[in-house]
């Protein structure tokens, strides 16, 4: 299969869990990536060295731990600036999680009564709740760009939805629901044009895609940890310098300040104005060793990876009677995250077949309800792969349902 | 993983034919449950008699099997007794849905229901199973104090 | 000595990296534990067995892994809600670490013009800044309790502070530079009396004193996980369930929502409704081990241990000439953070000196500047001890610091 | 951890008796900088001359025998220069301090301050180092925009 990641059957080993037996001691078949991937040795490692022979708190500390966690975590942020190309290692924010990251910018951005927002109708609930409260808060608009029946943007009114009111376009840059890749970068720039500025969930972009954020122009990013094979608790927000310094601050704490009084408090700079408390020390780290697996791995061998996968699943379900695919058919046009109905059985029963035979995939909305609704549809499974993914496994998934078929009697 | 536990026959057939379903008059409440993980949706109505008898329960159920079997067996179980004993009824199978599977059902109880002690093993599935029964104990107890406003 | 813990020893073994050598091969002496605590192996391997074993995102995951991650996290929440002695476990909310915890009160509790919040002039700025942000925005006043010169509350004017149209008192159990335990309990009863809430900032009591919401008759609670012997990246805010449920959301996204539609969205009950998008995983589990593993030990006897060697170390401190302890100098009235000068020599140069003998201290503010200003002090030494703490290590501090002003030819 | 290379006699020297301590008389731009990590402050004034000579530096600092030193040190290699060659000299110092030690000092240049090459293997006290240097250059490229406004 071209595309494929040659070393397959090295990467795999790397990944402790894909030796986990399930259900009645079958083999782990993990196809639920774009909810959470699964972590390498080396990340865990870093993570357990820091445990069990740096650990102290950052910043703050002057002494020989203090300065070996300070640099490893400052280096942690070096690598995330350079796996997104930022201009400043000071542009990149950690935060929690991507929900974080853009709740961040939604309640700081300065929105008034009469301004717009525009997101789009294929977003995750952290990109659109943030920014139903901050216009609740402001008296300002929240409009959204619709989709077309192939699951991809709708963006026959564009000149419409981006007037000079506009002061914010927030968007997906790949769907975790439809898989759909976004035109992003032809997006900020017609968003620039009325001024408007952009923020990009790159929560499913940045573990298949090169995410370079000079390059689409974006002037905030967000993603998340525990998707790119990093660990929970740890997100990030990179935003461009001149915004991040305009901002007020969003949590209030230590670390985030320059001087307090009890009458009066002043900021320190970016990125520590926006890093309230103690940071996700030992995650962060934890995340730098994951940007340094999967940069060492390339993104550009993983997306193509991905896109081989993907279009080996998008033939094998489209040979299962009774499957629709939610989302765009083509797989060079779209992300790992492959949704879908089968007629006649709910996801969730979907869900527990499959994992009745070691199977591990999402039923549900996936937190986009939205999008859901719009294909009239309530709910979906949905198989996602990841850099580990190999073809047996889709197969054994294409079985599965098959098998599904048979247990409720149907088609 | 048993699957034939959690998928009774007594299950499947309640999904395939369920019972009560559709919303109906009259009734004094009516109330929308869903489930956030999944997205499962319950519309139920209550209809008291003035004796405090369960005269009537309707909904409009989108779910899985678990849950569209649940809210059969639920309105078999509950239609027809007193306000208390559906209550008391009600508080049976929560125990038993969140038993761990090691509560052992009482079939005198709750009849078709015994079927989802399987449920109870599989804790991503309970929720499902006490979907439209948690539905079932908003409506009833504010169609009760309705009825207690008007007396 | 009494009250030390009896097992110390295999306590000690516990900490793989009490193991660690640094400064030229020298034992590590770790007096930081106020700033953050070391991780017993417990801890570590419980966070790896996640990692390598059950990784997979909680609740809306239907599968196998789902189920056990799921069930790791919720069993987390259930030893937090025992350990403070919680009403019901649906009242902890995890956050990130004790600032968030704050921030999310901070943030949704509803205050107006002219409404009055009370803090203390001995609070971390974790629990000054959220106030601060928060007064400004509602147009409410800050106003705060002073201090003794023995570094205790100065309740004297209590009356005049807490009035009806007070509605916060926010204030820490037990102080990060002065050591101070204050009287929460009596300050509470206080509180409600004008019908204000009471906002409990435990990061430093949790570690080391019993904490029980209900006998203190507390309305919040904050503390962090990575003091408590737990990772970071994680934190909780434990309240009551009327208040949390009247308060607005403060992060939307994923998983705090019960229904989200492009026009409006409705908010889960809690704890869900407070935390957005994929929480702390493996950091919640590793602070179940935590609690374990401290609940196990015994907080009456961590307590005593640390009372133990905490009036070892005013002892100490005491012998040394030039060295000026801020805070009260009853062992049995304080915690084990004990925050001193030493005449002629900067805290940064004490705390360099220590380190190349191979003990970590911190020097600084501690984010607490306001507390320093009311000592006159810009900064000051800090050694704090734990649970693996021995008096031999406080016997390398005071020689330490007679060898310090030996170097710089003070005293 | 070698502590003599970290405390140096030089720094020592200027650290119990700093050059052109307290704040004078006249100046241009004053600046207040602080170390948030640690609260070291300083105050710092800066005087330009007509021909864009940097009359004067004065300065008030509290803090640690490295923020201490490293200001007298600095007020030395700066007062006297011409502004462009100031605002190079600091270039020189920030890269020695952001080096790792891995950096050489360059003598000719930098004068007592090569003595701060150890602190460059600290990297918890650069920082320290730095203080006075980054408000000298607020508080210069303050002055000289003044001067230009005035011009
Ligand atoms: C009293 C007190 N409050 C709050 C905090 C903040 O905790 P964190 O940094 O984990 O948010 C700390 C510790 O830094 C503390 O000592
Ligand atoms: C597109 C998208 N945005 C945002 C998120 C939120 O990420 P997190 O839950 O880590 O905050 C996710 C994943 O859940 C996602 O897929």
């Amino acid at each position: 299969m071209d595309g494929l990641l040659t070393d397959l059957d090295v990467i795999r080993k790397d990944f402790p869990i894909l030796e986990r037996r399930v259900a009645n001691d079958l083999p782990l078949v993990y196809l639920d990536s774009a909810n959470t991937s699964q972590k390498p040795q080396v990340v865990i490692d870093a993570m357990v060295d820091q445990l069990e022979n740096h650990n102290a708190n950052i910043a703050r500390a002057m002494h020989t731990l203090g300065a070996e966690s300070t640099y490893a975590f400052e280096a942690a942020r070096d690598k995330v600036a350079a796996f997104l190309n930022a201009p400043s290692r000071d542009e990149v924010i950690f935060t929690k999680n991507a929900s974080e990251a853009l709740n961040l910018v939604a309640r700081t951005f300065p929105l008034g009564p009469g301004d717009r927002v525009v997101i789009t109708e294929m977003e995750h609930h952290s990109n659109i709740v943030p920014w139903q409260l901050a216009t609740e808060r402001a008296g300002a608009e929240l409009r959204w760009f619709g989709l077309t029946d192939e699951g991809e943007l709708d963006l026959s009114n564009i000149d419409e939805l981006l007037t000079p009111g506009t002061k914010v376009v927030a968007l997906t840059w790949v769907s975790n629901m439809l898989g759909t890749i976004n035109p992003v970068a032809e997006i900020a720039r017609r968003a620039h044009e009325v001024g408007a500025v952009v923020v990009l969930d790159a929560s499913q972009a940045a573990p298949q895609l090169p995410v370079d954020v000079q390059a689409v122009e974006a002037d905030f990013v967000a993603f998340t940890g525990h998707k790119v094979t990093g660990p929970t608790g740890i997100g990030v927000l990179w935003g461009r310098t001149e915004l991040l310094d305009s901002l007020p601050p969003f949590l209030g704490g230590g670390e985030m300040i320059a001087t307090v009084s009890m009458e009066k408090s002043t900021w320190a700079p970016i990125p520590h104005k926006f890093e309230a408390g103690t940071p996700p020390i030992v995650e962060a780290i934890g995340l730098g060793a994951a940007i340094d697996y999967i940069s060492h791995v390339g993104l550009d061998r993983i997306h193509a990876h991905e896109q081989a996968i993907t279009g080996y699943l998008l033939d094998g379900l489209a040979s299962v009677s009774g499957v629709r695919v939610l989302g765009p058919l083509d797989p060079t046009r779209r992300g790992g995250a492959v949704a879908f109905e089968l007629a006649g059985v709910h996801p969730h029963d979907v869900a527990q077949l499959l994992d009745s035979r070691g199977i591990a995939v999402r039923a549900g909305h996936h937190c986009a309800k939205p999008a859901h609704k719009r294909f009239g549809v309530q709910s979906s499974t949905r198989a996602s792969s990841y850099l580990y993914t190999t073809p047996a496994e889709i197969d054994a998934l294409v079985e599965g349902l098959e098998f599904t078929k048979n247990y409720f009697k149907v088609g | 993983m048993d699957l034939d536990s959690l998928y009774q026959e007594i299950i499947l057939d309640h999904y395939r034919n369920p019972h009560h379903a559709g919303l109906r008059d009259p009734f004094e409440a009516e109330v929308h449950h869903v489930n956030p993980t999944c997205g499962d949706e319950v519309t139920l109505r209550v209809h008291l008699a003035e004796d405090g008898t369960v005269r009537d329960v309707s909904y409009d159920a989108e779910g899985c099997s678990i849950s569209q079997a649940s809210a059969s067996v639920m309105t078999d179980l509950v239609i027809g007794k007193q306000l208390s004993e559906a209550l008391d009824t009600h508080g049976v199978f929560l125990e038993l849905m969140q038993g761990k599977g090691q509560v052992e059902p009482d079939e005198e109880v709750l009849e078709d229901g015994i079927a989802f002690a399987g449920v109870a093993k599989f804790p991503a599935r309970v929720k499902c199973a006490l979907l439209s029964w948690m539905a079932f104990k908003d409506a009833a107890l504010q169609a009760s104090s309705k009825e207690e406003t008007h007396a």
